[in-house]
């Protein structure tokens, strides 16, 4: 038999047609499209029970309700608790992009000691023991007021055991970084006597006066002022944003006063003249008023007439008479302060100068107008108990009066004039303006310990980093604060297991004290923060875990006095830094953070190719200010303290003659082997740009803004 | 693409363009078989015609 | 099928653009809702999925007379001309892979039947539609924070907005539980009404006239008598739909007191926006 | 060249050669080809029905076996275990907590399979890794609140009777999709006789089809 | 070497000069394979499209080739219908050119979508409203036509007709070609006339939509024209650049006069047809939307008016009125000068209606979306172009595709 052509041609056809009737074809065919839509490398999310679990989130001052849905024990949303008091089932989009913060990649996986300039993991025991041994050696030295403490926020029971730490140890250094809730006391300590806040009834007033707050940008309690901002309408009441630059408040308000940056202060106290003069106050509350009425009244028709007042601030004359009736004639005004979020540089001369504009037409303490009340004080923390040594560095003065002198301070002196810095939740080296000189300081801190979750710029420079648990992973009390008419305190509980090696700070500040032995130690008599926290709020504990929150109050408090005596002394108004010939100013966008955490990935997504692009950061200008630079174009924008390469927006929106230029970009999240790609390295971090300009009597770092020149790339 | 995958529809938009596509692919492959039978054929006869010579 | 039609659902949302802060909460509650991927540079839009976009819109004065307003902009699930279900895209779509749901008005997206040939984005004027380039790829460990309940995407297929469908079958399922017919209006909001903060997003069923959504929005039954395509425009003169001329007939209203705000939802002809916000809400039949 | 053109020239009348050589036996080639052709098909058609489900499907072990039908005259019916939950979503199998409700931390029975629940999952507190045989795929919704709930249908329909059975079957997985094979049914060309044999689209939709006189939309079924 | 396989009596370049031409070529479709490869593995984010321009430079090359490729089912239809006798000598490259052309747009279409393993669900899950599913079908189908039309001219390989079974395979074919033609003209009007469809009927694209017949918009029966009225405008350019290669005559005049002739008329009346078209949109559909004219051609850097008037007047009317009057198209020059016009003018609509479309703003607070293609589209598009090549080298050399090449080269 031969095998010849046709053998094979036959085996060939019939092995074709027999795999064709077979169905391996179409199984083939359709299993590879399936394999397609299967791939391996896409992940599939694990089915399971829903529940949700009400709690508290703390990313800023805001502190709104949050109810986290979970896959059994997976929280896979975050999303506004209903009825809540602060913000009633709303939420931005930092709180609920929170999950992603759970996860980040700049998450600090365990304890880390620095070791020339990388950081290695340690256990947690370790660490302890050589920050304890550090603090054991200050004390023993004879110096425990070396030891200092910078935290987010006076408020809440962490920052308390911090304090109680310090003040136990010997050291009265305890500093937070500026907030709007630090200048609202700070106002209020200028102007009603000390251990007041002052809160805004924005959702009462039915005429909102501001001098540039961000009212939907991130300003105060956020969550909270959206939805009263948003029943502006319903109620038919009014905002009047005054800014030099179309913000997104001022777009959204009834009416945008353009005004020159840093002149707000003198437009208050313009309008203040008018009030004045047109006897459009009310008498019964300027009746409270004390230290030199009569002295201010003079100083402001002498300095702030009309015209004069137009001229500083660019406002027209009869806008500026206009708006002073309207305010004064409204049923409930209020004045509300804080450019952006509030949270930047100020001025006390406009706080107060804003504030005096609450006080004359007499809303304090009235529904829908300004509340002076006292600190949310519900923590009870048992007596400490304190030796000697703690007793004489207690009784020291502070080494500087805010962190800005604090950090002058250490700069300034060739010895070490602090030995030993705990940083907790907030991020100074990146935060503070020039934030070059801040690290440098740290520098010369020879012991310098984190408490963050996160290795931000901050937690780069530290010798020591002692996680924390993210806001997920916590037990904490959450006083509402930051403006807020109401008073309530929350608490943020754990919805996940922590995920990495982390602890409550709390808890850690419980082990450094106890083992540090002594009188410190007996001061911390609590085994854990669980145990203290229950312990120090047990006038609320029952309702606090039971309901997550409570109102400590709802409404105005007691009528109160005016104290006048900062303002009648004629303060000079803090000017620009530099000579150039254009302001640059910081915008504050609430897609972004500018406090010391960066914006999750979901935020970041979120804000427009108009102020990022790429890795570049988009400055905005009136196109007039831009003479010849194009729009999406090119430049170098140069300030006293520096310069960057900025993309040019050509904005209808901002004032002639000022630069914008977005705050809460150019965070460096990075080391050798953490990064966090989403949000690094993304634009320039504007306080590179401005330095701060620190204003004579109260002391604080008051630069709204720096000169600056621009020229192309 | 046939009466029973999951998206037909028994309506004129299936029946016109089905019915014009598949009479159109029929005539195609019915040419084409016609030509190979017909091809094959014509080569039988020839080597028929051959042997027979 | 007639009384399913009867039956039927048309779910719609209105968005009030004057309460509208362009704050973003609304899009990071949709990534977070949809297990939207993200990437290291999403600065380019053109590539950057956001099925929920907020626009930032400007009446183009010189300053001072300068506004702004942002509009939020979802799949508009279009019913298309006439409102029969034939929306650009789904009429284009070679595989089926986008359809109508007649029950709801919501047009689907099907990703693992899309085979990413990105037909359906060429025909949606509102760019809502979205390619995924690359394959989505989170952080080590982060994916554990994805939901179950919408499926994660692989590269090379089209995705958009859903009206978070999930929550629908979802408020469904407990509905069959409790032996319920139908579902109340609170148990079905998509993720991004119900993140806003300022409340300026209503969502319901268009068809039901106790529901907020039919309320503000006054869907007119008729055809537009100006444009037959046109059905369901709204009879509140404030409240306007994008590209309505199109007769793509969109799901998603808008609400403004501006007047620059609404004419910038449409293209006009010189004169032309003078003549019909005039005209504007008053239809021969309303 | 002229060399290389003679070589070809060469060869083309050899295979010409060749080619009435074979005319010549004619019968007995294309006899051959057809018995070859017969061989081929035959082979190739076996092994693409018989061998390449070998091929395609590994076969996996359940971590135990597990008696349905005593669980079930223990137990009551189905929903003892495959429960809804409050929100009408479904449980799926038990987690072991619910497999504690009725067990204690001893065994109950004597069997072997017993022995490893108890040792392995029980006392160690570990989920028990079941393999899933209806598992549909992520892109899947099925709501079976809709079915058994709101239409009255009967676990049978889709899983057969899998509630009488005493032991498990080997869980068998398509190597290229990761899918079980019982998605496309035991019977490699996808025939069904039952209506649990198969739980492809079309089996859904001819079911729908049947039932609600419409095949459904896309999203009902999908997310 | 390889002097077997050639056709009698034709001569041909020496072995290693083929080679080396092919292999010149051969590297340029390489670099082209690597970046099909780069686009299937990785996917599609390896070329600069995105989510405004979801169709871009391949789909232009897509609908551009199939377009070009139109002498095909037009020459055949003359041919084989209409019985113009002469074409036979011109119809053997029309298919080849087709050929080359259809399998190109199936291969552009299998690397540009983002899944091509679930390509299949064009067919199988077919939405007989879509242009594209029609544009899928037709297409296949088609193709199929060219290759049972092409396949003749192979069988007549001096070698594989010595074949008795192929010999006579090609003479049956040839004898019910007519048939296929026939087929392949029905078939061919529909997915030429979709793949104008598929820009027409896109409603919420002003820049696109077109009214029409029915469910056919207008862009479905110009695109149908115009690929039967350029489409020979480019077997004739071909034709001319393999004679110029090769350096022989391979087509007598008269052919070629009277083929350019019918290509002039059909140029003439769709012209004419477009020009109505582009007037009633301008003047009636674009205003009923809310556009003008100048809304498409203005505010941004690349598509201006100029891009109206190449289109329509430089190449299209221009080569038209060579092509109709003798005196011109009997002038070489001139006739060449058409051809590559007609040529850029078809290749120049196509690229209008896929990314003009794309790039126009239709919201009112949208803007232009501009694109440049990366590198490896540049290369994938131009893969075509190399196979092409390839292909009718290898076809010139070896079959015998110019029935009057040993007459006009004794």
């Amino acid at each position: 038999m031969k095998v010849d052509r046709r053998s094979f041609l036959g085996l060939g056809l019939g092995a074709v047609a027999g795999i064709a009737v077979s169905p391996v074809g179409l199984k083939l065919t359709d299993d590879s499209s399936i394999w397609t839509q299967n791939w391996p490398w896409t992940p599939v999310p694990v089915d399971g029970e829903v529940t949700y679990e009400s709690s508290v989130c703390s990313l800023c001052p805001g502190s709104c309700g949050i109810s986290v849905r979970k896959i059994d024990d997976r929280p896979v949303k975050i999303e506004g608790l209903a009825d809540y008091p602060v913000n009633d089932g709303g939420v931005c989009l930092h709180g609920i992009a929170g999950l992603q913060y759970l996860y980040d990649p700049a998450r600090i996986k365990s304890p880390l000691k620095k070791n020339g300039d990388k950081f290695e993991e340690i256990s947690w025991d370790d660490a302890i023991a050589i920050v304890a041994d550090k603090l054991a050696d200050i004390r023993k030295k004879g110096s425990p007021e070396k030891l200092a403490c910078i935290a987010d926020k006076e408020q809440g029971s962490v920052s308390g055991l911090f304090k109680r730490l310090l003040k136990t140890f010997g050291s009265p250094n305890f500093y937070t970084m500026p907030s709007l809730e630090s200048y609202l006391e700070v106002t209020a300590a200028a102007m009603h006597g000390e251990g007041k806040t002052i809160a805004f009834d924005l959702e009462n007033s039915d005429f909102i006066l501001s001098f540039g707050a961000g009212i939907i940008e991130g300003w105060g309690s956020p969550v909270n002022c959206f939805k009263a901002n948003a029943s502006r309408k319903e109620r038919h009441a009014k905002l009047y944003q005054i800014e030099p630059r179309l913000s997104n408040t001022a777009a959204n308000a009834d009416k945008w006063i353009p005004i020159k940056p840093g002149t707000q202060a003198d437009l208050a106290l313009g309008l203040c003249a008018v009030i004045l003069k047109n006897n459009l106050f009310d008498s019964n509350a300027t009746a409270n008023f004390k230290g030199g009425f009569h002295k201010l009244a003079a100083i402001l028709q002498k300095n702030y007439a009309l015209s004069k007042t137009a001229e500083i601030t660019g406002v027209k004359a009869v806008d500026i008479e206009k708006l002073a009736i309207l305010f004064a004639k409204a049923k409930m005004p209020v004045a509300v302060f804080g450019h952006g979020r509030g949270d930047g540089a100020q001025s006390l001369k406009e706080l107060a100068a804003v504030h005096t504009l609450n006080c004359l037409v007499g809303n304090i303490n009235k529904k829908g107008g300004t509340f002076v009340l006292p600190k949310n004080e519900y923590l009870e923390f048992p007596d400490e108990s304190m030796d000697s040594i703690a007793d004489a560095g207690f009784a020291k003065s502070k080494t500087g009066r805010y962190v800005n002198q604090l950090i002058e301070k250490v700069n300034a002196s060739s010895q070490p004039a602090i030995e030993a810095l705990f940083v907790y939740n907030t991020n100074p080296c990146y935060s503070l303006h020039d934030p070059k000189s801040v690290k440098q300081a740290f520098g010369k801190i020879p012991f310098v310990v984190s408490f963050s979750s996160f290795l931000d710029e901050t937690a780069k420079e530290a010798d020591i980093i002692l996680p924390s648990h993210t806001f997920l992973e916590r037990l904490e009390d959450v006083p509402s604060c930051a403006g807020l008419a109401k008073s309530v305190v929350g608490l943020t509980k754990p919805v996940i297991e922590p995920v990495f090696n982390t602890k409550n700070p709390g808890d850690a500040v419980i082990l450094i004290a106890k083992a540090l032995e002594g009188s410190i130690a007996q001061s911390f008599e609590w085994e854990i923060y669980d145990e203290c926290l229950e312990n120090i709020t047990s006038g609320i504990w029952d309702s606090l875990s039971e309901d997550g929150h409570v109102v400590i109050s709802d409404g105005p408090g007691e009528s109160t006095a005016v104290n006048v005596s900062f303002l009648a002394d004629n303060p000079v108004t803090i000017q620009a830094q530099g000579d150039y010939e254009l302001t640059l100013i910081p915008i504050d966008n609430m897609r972004l953070i500018n406090a010391g955490t960066t914006a999750s990935p979901f935020a970041i997504k979120t804000v427009s190719d108009r102020v990022l692009k790429g890795s570049d950061i988009v400055i905005e200008m009136n196109p007039l200010t831009a003479k010849g630079l194009k729009d999406k174009g090119f430049a170098i924008l140069t300030t006293p303290m520096g310069n960057a390469r900025v993309m040019i927006n050509l904005n209808e929106g901002m004032m002639p003659g000022v630069i914008g230029m977005v705050e809460g970009l150019g965070h460096t999240l990075n080391t050798k082997n953490m990064s966090n790609k989403y949000v690094s390295n993304k634009g320039v971090n504007i306080n590179d740009l401005i330095g701060p300009v620190i204003e004579s009597g109260s002391g604080l770092d008051a630069a709204f803004g720096i000169k600056a020149k621009i020229s192309k790339a | 693409m046939f009466p029973f995958s999951f998206e037909w529809i028994w309506d004129m938009g299936h029946v016109v363009f089905f019915g014009g596509l598949w009479y159109a692919v029929g005539i195609l492959g019915a040419g084409m078989t016609y030509c190979l039978l017909k091809a094959a054929c014509d080569t039988i006869n020839d080597s028929d015609n051959k042997t027979s010579h | 099928m007639k009384q399913e039609n009867n039956k039927a659902h048309k779910f719609g949302m209105v968005i009030d653009l004057d309460k509208c802060t362009g704050c973003g909460s609304c899009m990071v509650s949709c990534m977070s809702e949809n297990n939207v991927p993200f990437k290291e540079d999403e600065s380019n839009k053109k590539d950057s999925i956001t099925w929920m976009r907020v626009y930032k819109l400007t009446n183009g004065k010189s300053f001072p007379d300068t506004e702004i307003v942002y509009l939020p902009r979802p799949c508009q699930h279009c019913g298309g001309k006439g409102d029969h279900g034939h929306s650009p895209c789904i009429s284009v779509c070679p595989a089926t892979a986008t359809d109508y749901g007649y029950d709801t008005g919501i047009v689907s997206q099907i990703y693992t039947r899309c085979f990413g040939c990105r037909y359906c984005m060429g025909a949606c004027p509102y760019h809502a539609r979205y390619f995924n380039w690359w394959d989505p790829k989170w952080p080590e460990g982060m994916e554990k924070y994805l939901s179950p309940n919408v499926s994660p995407r692989m590269r090379g297929v089209v995705e958009k907005c859903s009206f978070c469908y999930h929550r629908y079958q979802a408020a469904r399922d407990t509905a069959y539980y409790e032996g319920r017919d139908d579902i109340e209006e609170h148990e079905y909001q998509t993720a991004c009404t119900t993140a806003c903060p300022a409340g300026a997003i209503v969502f319901g069923d268009l068809n039901n006239p106790f529901h907020k959504v039919h309320q503000i929005v006054k869907p007119d039954p008729h055809p537009d008598t100006r444009n037959k395509h046109v059905i369901g425009k709204s009879r509140n003169p404030k409240v306007f739909r994008l590209l309505e001329r199109l007769g793509t007939n969109p799901k998603i209203y808008y609400l403004s007191e501006r007047e620059w705000v609404r004419k910038q939802g449409d293209n006009y002809l010189d004169g032309e926006w003078d003549e019909i916000k005039n005209h504007h809400g008053s239809s021969s039949h309303g | 060249m002229s060399e290389t053109e003679n070589k070809t020239e060469n060869g083309s009348m050899e295979s010409a050669g060749e080619c009435t050589a074979g005319d010549t036996k004619d019968d007995k080639g294309l006899g051959l080809g057809v018995i070859f052709f017969i061989v081929a098909f035959v082979v190739c058609f076996l092994s693409g029905t018989l061998l390449f489900p070998k091929l395609l499907y590994s076969k996996k072990e359940q971590p135990f076996n597990f008696d349905h039908a005593l669980h079930v005259s223990e137990a009551g019916d189905c929903e003892s275990c495959h429960s809804l939950r409050e929100d009408g979503s479904f449980l799926g199998i038990p987690k072991l907590a619910t497999c504690l409700d009725c067990h204690a931390e001893d065994p109950m029975g004597e069997t072997e399979d017993e022995a490893v629940f108890v040792e392995e999952y029980v006392s160690k507190e570990k989920e028990i890794p079941w393999y899933v045989y209806s598992r549909q795929p992520d892109c899947v919704f099925f709501s079976h609140a809709a079915h058994t709930e709101a239409n009255g249908m009967d676990c049978v329909t889709c899983h057969g009777h899998i509630g009488e059975s005493t032991s498990l079957k080997p869980y068998e997985e398509n190597k290229i999709t990761g899918y079980s094979r019982d998605i496309w049914g035991k019977n490699i060309f996808g025939i069904k006789k039952h209506s649990w044999d198969r739980m492809k689209m079309d089996d859904c939709a001819a079911c729908h089809k049947k039932e609600t006189g419409h095949k459904g939309y896309c999203f009902q079924c999908h997310k | 070497m390889d002097s077997a396989l050639i056709p009698k009596g034709a001569k041909r370049c020496s072995f290693p000069k083929f080679t080396i031409g092919i292999a010149i070529v051969s590297a340029v479709l390489l670099w082209g394979v690597y970046a099909m490869f780069l686009c299937w593995f990785k996917g599609l984010n390896q070329t600069n499209m995105n989510d405004y321009y979801g169709f871009a430079l391949w789909i232009w090359a897509d609908l551009a080739v199939i377009a070009v490729g139109g002498g095909a089912f037009f020459t055949g239809l003359l041919r084989y219908i209409l019985k113009v006798d002469e074409l036979k000598n011109i119809i053997n490259f029309a298919v080849i050119i087709g050929f080359i052309c259809y399998s190109s747009a199936l291969l552009i279409l299998a690397i540009d979508i983002g899944q091509p393993l679930r390509g299949w669900f064009i067919f199988w899950h077919a939405n007989v409203h879509s242009m594209l599913t029609e544009v899928a079908f037709c297409l296949s189908a088609y193709f199929a036509v060219l290759t049972i039309e092409f396949i003749p001219n192979i069988l007549e390989n001096r070698q594989v007709n010595k074949v008795p079974f192929f010999h006579h395979l090609a003479h049956n074919m040839h004898g019910v070609m007519a048939v296929f033609a026939a087929t392949g003209a029905f078939l061919s009007f529909f997915h030429q006339g979709s793949l104008g469809g598929v820009a027409g009927v896109l409603f919420g694209r002003p820049f696109a939509v077109r009214e029409g017949l029915l469910i056919w918009p207008w862009t479905f029966f110009l695109f149908t024209w115009s690929a039967a009225a350029f489409g020979p405008c480019f077997t004739l350019l071909i034709t001319k650049i393999t004679e110029v290669i090769t350096g022989k005559k391979l087509v007598k005049d008269n052919v070629v006069y009277l083929l350019a002739k019918i290509s002039g008329w059909m140029i003439i009346t769709y012209i004419t047809a477009k020009i109505i078209d582009t007037i009633y949109w301008a003047m009636v559909t674009a205003p009923s939307l809310g556009f003008t004219l100048s809304h498409f051609y203005t505010d941004n850097s690349f598509y201006g008016y100029w891009i109206l008037v190449t289109e329509i007047i430089i190449c299209g009317v221009v080569p038209g009125l060579i092509l109709i009057m003798k005196s011109t198209r009997e002038n070489p020059t001139l006739r060449i000068i058409a051809f590559v016009l007609g040529t850029i003018g078809i290749c120049l609509n196509r690229w209008v209606m896929v990314l003009q479309i794309m790039a126009v703003p239709v919201m009112s607070f949208d803007t232009w979306a501009l694109y440049i293609p990366s590198w490896q589209e540049v290369a994938t598009t131009i893969l075509p172009v190399a196979y092409g090549i390839i292909l009718i080298a290898i076809a010139y050399r070896y079959l015998p595709v110019f029935p009057q090449e040993k007459e006009l080269n004794r």
